[in-house]
């Protein structure tokens, strides 16, 4: 199996250059260096990431699994890399490396770059981990992962009580819910007698042995349903659907600005990821008997969810002043729309729900980035102490009032594309009350975003702004995520037709999964 | 210098490393002078402060009798003692803290009375002045408070053998 | 044989230190303060720990049933029984001067404090 | 009956207690204590259950680790709840 | 009689003795009412441990768990050390 | 009449353990003070740790998952796996125990940030205080 | 204090009673007596030198599961030690720890400070003895650094803080030391396939012994000894790390408030 290494290779390499930084910073002080590293490894995960995508869907154009050790895959764990996977984690590492190249701006004049970027590398490397592990466990772990690098990230600024704060409650709520996963595999484990996905997968569809696991030992009922409430609970928690979004609007606006980005694009995603994961691809709706009755109830249940965090977040954006708090707050709203989409079980549903992720993930973080700049040069988060800070920086403004748009849904960006197929889907599903959720929270949000485009660009200035040069460091990767937008926009059609097709192809066949595990254990098991 | 003083710690953790592993194969007799090695490099001159004594036989040969002589005599008095007044259905206690003088000089004999001291139930030093040397010793009987009956009572016994042993 | 006499013996000292163990907890219960109960506790760990412990290793080396890994069970309660005779004392020493120091607990009943005279523990 | 069951259900009812009386606790050095005292009895319910391993882990962590940086922190801040 | 059970009974025998003792020492542990007499009680509790610890070991028979008691001895002093210096009134790190 | 006592013992200590899991979420969830929080924690994963062992375990006589044997042959492979209990949620634990700690520990560190700068670990004070 | 204590006793009799009930209920305790067939396979594989194509050759189970059945999960479970290191390091920074009190540097009493003294050699004995013997008998790297870090705690607590700066442990040289250990573990993730990449032999990343159409293997013997190929590698580097993984943390926590305040209160608050 060389010829799939890059598949094993990529978040181990990540961590491994982690690793090494910190021997740099006894004998090397200058930032530039630090940039430079930062930016190699970000690129090599892109690449690495992009090669797997290829690989994926285009060469093998089934799941590759990359056995760690050797061990096949009840055994030892495995990376199992379905078109899904490569999805996420091509576009976690395009966004990250914009995120990188920002940060160099954004970190100017700022002490303890070095550990900024340490941490910054660990967040990719969980956040890919989590997308391309094949064991539940190890599911568990990179979670941990990302969020460790996650709480360090938020308090960076130490000295800002907001940030401080809103990193103590975030971490001690994350510590629970990633604890309550960790019981949720217990289940698991005591009734199914294993942690590899495909495993789970197999016995919940009714498959009676798979090889070394054997047979199901427990009652797998009970259990299933257990572990399903409380990972969804732990998963709810990480992408901020409603009963536990409170730590959002905290963590969010106070961390970095970079890191509010990565957080909001891609880290929630992360939650969705598993969501997805675990109702489609782990059980699912044709599993056996009462567990499908459990899923569809979850689903049920995640739709409401869904559509009140949409409606609350929505509401809850109007009202406020702080520039970035606002961007928060959509992101609940945000995630409430992909939640409900990926929760309607059918394949339309989920198409939508990946273009919107992407799209949501790319427009968001320009959104904060561009807000960012804007941000710094105006010196304050208040919405009215920053008016008329946008007339001095009009690439910035255009790039913040193209991700605006786009999220919003104007026709030629990516958004209007994705808020289109989740009107498709929610009409296809027959609850036409979604779309009625869609149209209000959409309707809300516009309020909030004129709100924002009214302070910043149209209102005249209230004081005198220095130092608003517009620089090419930050302008890069604006311009890139902005023509990035178009480009998704542009390409729709094809995109939807071609790859998320494909993808949701793929989740309602789960026993392709199953397969690619079998096969390898063929292949090792001898 | 350093090497001399390397020897006796390098031997205790040596004989921690084997007594603990509880195997004489190469691999641990290997590594484990490689292990006595390094941590005796890395202690010695936190622990020793004298290399001459520290090679001492003689004084090896009083330490292990001092040990036979403590743990069973001395020991099984005190515990017969204290036990007798737990037991006791009046529980004669007679506390207090008293100071108790001492006639070592360096470290390790102040600290093997102390611990001697403390190590036998009814005694236990609560403080150790090395102005006036005086054991603070708290006591559950005190037949007297006075200096002469204290270190007759407490040190004497144990301070006899540490001299020979460190001084 | 030898096995014999190692067992029973290491056994009788395990039993007289289970003893030991009870009447210290027992003292433990019954003294009316910390200072007091130091002691009790001395006799819990010196009496009712170390010498089991000796007694213990001596079971172990004389139980052919535990196979090669009798050494290391004799040798894990060997090293234990001299970190305890090592570690207790000062343990407890330190206990006493803090508390002693911070006044938390009172040293009543008292026939005499020369270290409270002596303007306690600096 | 089996020796294991007995001494097990008897650790995790002196680790019960002495979990409630962590919580309800308002001195916090008494607290950590508390905590202190459910570590060692839940070792001693691993080590029942035939986990030297985690012995080996948890143990150093809850009873020493974690103590220590607690008490670290409390020695910094404040040492008593508010009601 | 051979060893094996001789070793058995004579450790069967002691347990209880044990368990009262931990049970004497736990009501200690609840009664208080200082700081210092919880730990010391603590402390006792955790050395005459180690000691039945590596009795159960020898028990059941699985010579490799007693591995375990050196360092619930290590720690528990280290435990003590840390009650000490807290109650001593300064900062931990001086 | 053994098995049931076993039983009840059994019971006895997972009953516990889940009373113990509710009352730590208690602490975790409803005590104002942060070091109380943190405390609740450990105790909570603990627990959940604890669970996990216990899932794992089998009916006495077990042994620890360790081989004593370093040459061993065929029989005597079958009869260690027979008697030995489960060595994944072991594994599992040691890992989950370790990242706990490492969480806790950024937790204490978090934590003793607050208190420098709103001067105090109440929650509730803390709230006031950002208005 | 008396009403929670007749609490937490009335709590313990509604578990009994609880316990009671569900065992006249048929029992929901944990009484399995067998394993899981996956149990099997890792207990019955993890030494068998006839079926030198699927073994670990350790007979220590947990060690064998933590670092070769399923090492990827330990490599980062480091990489969230070490991360969680690297948070709080970040917010210390800029705070040094070289700056002496007056009047620190007490410590307690002589008494503990030489019996800490003597433990030092015993402890490093007891913690590499554990790490040595990870794939043999109960341990492994952790939990031998785990019990290697009582000697910094300890000495922090024992002696000062200023004690650990006189005998050169400072966070630089530990935060090095702990880098060390940690590439070193990425070095022998990664060293099966630079080897194969040289010799082009087939290989997998983490992979220890041979497997099927994969003839790279660490050796399993020293000797006559069974040293389990990569386990003790990992062991001694993960001793390494954890230890001084610890260390930094206390180093940091053990710095005096009022220097902290001072080294970070200059520093406004940004966005």
């Amino acid at each position: 199996m060389f010829d799939f290494i890059t598949i094993g290779l990529t978040p181990p390499l990540m961590i491994a250059m982690a690793f090494v930084l910190p021997i740099f910073t006894l004998f090397i002080r200058r930032k530039g260096f630090y940039d430079v590293y930062a930016l190699i490894a970000t690129t090599l995960a892109l690449i690495l990431t992009a090669y797997n995508y290829y690989l994926v869907l285009y060469v093998v154009k089934q799941p590759i699994v990359y056995p760690f050790g050797g061990w096949p895959p009840p055994i030892g764990i495995v990376y199992e890399v379905d078109a899904l996977s490569a999805y996420f984690g091509l576009f976690t590492a395009a966004i990250m490396l914009m995120i990188a190249i920002y940060s160099i701006w954004y970190l100017k004049g700022t002490s303890g770059y070095e550990w900024y970027y340490t941490m910054l590398l660990g967040l990719e490397a969980g956040m890919i981990g989590c997308a391309y592990t094949g064991d539940a466990f190890n599911l568990f772990v990179m979670l941990e992962v990302l969020s460790v690098a996650a709480y360090g990230l938020v308090v960076f600024y130490r000295m800002s009580h907001e940030a401080v704060e809103a990193g103590m409650k975030y971490s001690l709520i994350g510590a629970v819910a990633t604890t309550v996963y960790f019981i949720a595999l217990v289940f698991i484990y005591g009734s199914f007698g294993t942690l590899n996905m495909a495993d789970i997968a197999y016995k919940s569809r009714g498959g009676i042995t798979f090889p070394y696991s054997g047979m199901i030992v427990g009652n797998i009922h009970l259990a299933s349903a257990v572990a399903l409430a409380l990972s969804m609970w732990a998963f709810t928690f990480k992408s901020a659907v409603v009963p536990n979004h409170f730590w959002l609007p905290d963590a969010h606006p106070a961390a970095p600005t970079p890191v509010s980005a990565a957080l909001s694009g891609l880290v929630v995603k992360v939650g969705i990821y598993a969501i997805i994961r675990f109702l489609y691809t782990i059980y699912g709706l044709d599993s056996v008997q009462p567990i499908s009755n459990v899923v569809s109830t979850v689903m049920k249940l995640l739709i409401v969810l869904g559509a009140l965090s949409a409606l609350i977040a929505s509401a809850l954006m109007i009202v406020q002043s702080d520039i970035k708090r606002l961007i928060a707050y959509s992101t609940i709203m945000h995630v409430g729309f992909i939640v409900i989409s990926l929760s309607l079980g059918t394949k339309l549903g989920i198409e939508a729900a990946l273009y919107h992720t992407v799209n949501h993930a790319v427009g968001k973080a320009l959104l904060f980035m561009s807000a960012g700049v804007l941000i710094k040069v105006a010196g304050s988060r208040d919405i009215d102490e920053m008016s008329g800070v946008g007339r001095y920086l009009r690439l910035t403004t255009l790039t913040l009032t193209l991700a605006v748009l786009s999220l919003e849904g104007l026709p030629p960006l990516a958004g209007f594309f994705s808020k289109l197929l989740l009107y498709e889907a929610f009409i296809d599903s027959g609850l036409a009350l979604l779309a009625m959720v869609l149209i209000i929270s959409s309707a809300f949000a516009l309020l909030a975003y004129i709100k924002l485009l009214y302070g910043v660009y149209f209102k005249l200035p209230t004081k005198e702004f220095t130092n608003v040069r517009e620089e090419w460091t930050y302008l890069i990767p604006l311009l890139a995520l902005a023509a990035s937008l178009v480009l998704l926009g542009i390409s729709a059609p094809m995109f939807v037709e071609k790859v998320l097709a494909y993808i949701s192809d793929e989740l309602f066949n789960p026993l392709k999964y199953v397969r690619a595990a079998d096969s390898i254990i063929k292949v090792l098991g001898g | 210098m350093r090497l001399i003083k390397m020897v006796p710690v390098a031997a205790l953790t040596f004989a921690v490393y084997i007594i603990f592993s509880g195997s004489v194969s190469t691999y641990d007799l290997i590594l484990g002078s490689v292990v006595a090695v390094f941590s005796g490099y890395l202690t010695a001159e936190l622990l020793i402060s004298d290399s001459g004594k520290a090679l001492s036989l003689r004084r090896f040969a009083w330490l292990v009798f001092y040990g036979i002589y403590y743990l069973t005599v001395a020991e099984f008095k005190a515990h017969v003692d204290v036990i007798k007044r737990i037991i006791h259905p009046k529980m004669p206690i007679n506390p207090g803290i008293v100071r108790a003088p001492y006639n070592v000089g360096n470290d390790y004999s102040v600290v093997t009375v102390a611990c001697s001291i403390t190590n036998t139930p009814g005694t236990v030093v609560v403080h150790l002045d090395e102005g006036s040397k005086n054991y603070y010793v708290h006591w559950i009987d005190v037949k007297a408070p006075d200096p002469k009956t204290t270190y007759e009572n407490i040190v004497k016994d144990f301070e006899k053998y540490v001299k020979k042993i460190f001084e | 044989m030898i096995d014999y006499v190692m067992v029973v013996v290491g056994g009788v000292l395990l039993f007289v230190g289970a003893i030991c163990d009870l009447l210290g907890a027992l003292g433990m219960n019954r003294f009316p303060n910390f200072f007091v109960r130091l002691h009790a506790a001395t006799v819990g760990t010196i009496g009712g720990a170390f010498y089991p412990l000796i007694g213990a290793s001596l079971i172990a080396f004389g139980s052919e049933f535990l196979g090669f890994y009798k050494w290391f069970v004799g040798g894990c309660s060997l090293v234990s029984a001299f970190l305890i005779l090592m570690l207790a004392p000062a343990g407890s020493h330190a206990l006493a001067r803090a508390a002693h120091k911070s006044k938390a607990s009172e040293v009543t009943p008292k026939v005499v404090d020369h270290l409270e005279e002596d303007g306690g523990v600096s | 009956m089996e020796v294991t069951y007995l001494l097990l259900a008897l650790a995790m009812l002196f680790a019960l207690i002495a979990t409630y009386l962590a919580i309800v606790e308002k001195h916090l050095v008494k607290a950590v204590v508390f905590s202190a005292i459910q570590s060692i009895a839940f070792t001693l319910a691993l080590y029942l259950l035939r986990a030297p391993d985690i012995v080996l882990v948890y143990l150093p962590i809850t009873v020493g680790i974690y103590p220590a940086a607690i008490l670290f922190l409390i020695k910094k801040t404040e040492e008593v709840e508010q009601p | 009689m051979d060893l094996e059970s001789l070793v058995t009974l004579m450790i069967l025998c002691t347990i209880p003795i044990f368990v009262t003792a931990y049970i004497l020492y736990f009501i200690r542990i609840l009664k208080g009412p200082t700081i210092p007499d919880r730990v010391l009680a603590v402390d006792a509790l955790a050395f005459d441990l180690v000691v039945f610890l590596i009795v159960l070991g020898i028990y059941f028979k699985s010579p490799i768990l007693p591995a375990t008691a050196v360092v619930l001895a290590l720690w528990t002093y280290a435990f003590d050390i840390f009650i000490a210096k807290y109650l001593e009134r300064r900062e931990m790190g001086e | 009449m053994s098995t049931d006592l076993d039983l009840f013992l059994a019971n006895v200590s997972l009953i516990s353990l889940l009373a113990i899991i509710g009352i730590s979420l208690y602490g975790i969830l409803a005590r104002p003070n942060i070091i109380k929080k943190i405390i609740a924690l450990t105790i909570f994963t603990d627990a959940a740790n604890l669970l996990a062992i216990l899932v794992g375990f089998r009916r006495p006589p077990s042994a620890p998952p360790v081989l004593l044997n370093l040459q061993p042959s065929p029989s005597e492979i079958a009869e260690f796996s027979s008697t030995a209990v489960d060595p994944l949620p072991q594994a599992l634990v040691l890992t989950a125990v370790v990242i706990g700690m490492a969480v806790n520990m950024l937790i204490i560190f978090i934590a003793l940030q607050l208190y420098r700068l709103y001067g105090t670990l109440d929650v509730r004070k803390v709230r006031r205080l950002r208005g | 204090m008396k009403r929670e204590l007749i609490t937490a006793l009335s709590l313990t009799a509604t578990v009994l009673v609880v316990a009671y009930i569900s065992t006249l209920g048929g029992g929901l305790g944990p009484l399995f007596s067998d394993t899981r067939p996956l149990a099997k396979v890792f207990l019955s594989t993890t030494l068998d030198p006839n079926k030198p194509m699927f073994t670990a050759m350790s007979p220590e189970g947990v060690t064998a599961i933590v670092w070769d059945y399923r090492g990827l999960d330990t490599l980062f479970e480091t990489a969230v030690f070490y991360l969680a290191i690297i948070g709080a390091v970040a917010v210390y920074r800029d705070v040094s720890e070289k700056v002496v009190l007056k009047g620190g540097g007490v410590g307690l009493s002589k008494i503990v400070k030489l019996v800490t003294k003597l433990l030092i050699p015993m402890n490093i004995a007891i913690a590499i003895s554990i790490a040595l013997h990870g794939h043999l008998t109960p341990g492994g790297g952790f939990q031998a650094g785990a019990a290697m870090a009582v000697v910094p705690m300890i000495l922090i607590v024992v002696f000062s803080r200023y004690f650990l700066l006189e005998v050169k442990i400072s966070k630089g040289l530990a935060l090095a030391l702990r880098s060390i250990g940690l590439i070193g573990i990425a070095f022998t993730v990664f060293l099966p396939i630079i080897i194969a990449l040289i010799s082009g032999v087939n290989s997998y990343i983490m992979q220890n012994q041979v497997k099927f159409g994969a003839p790279f293997s660490f050796p399993a013997f020293f000797g006559d000894s069974l040293i389990s190929g990569s386990l003790i590698l990992y062991n001694l580097f993960e001793l390494l790390a954890v230890t001084f993984g610890f260390s930094i943390l206390f180093l940091l926590l053990s710095i005096e408030e009022s220097l902290v305040k001072e080294q970070m209160g200059g520093e406004g608050s940004e966005h």
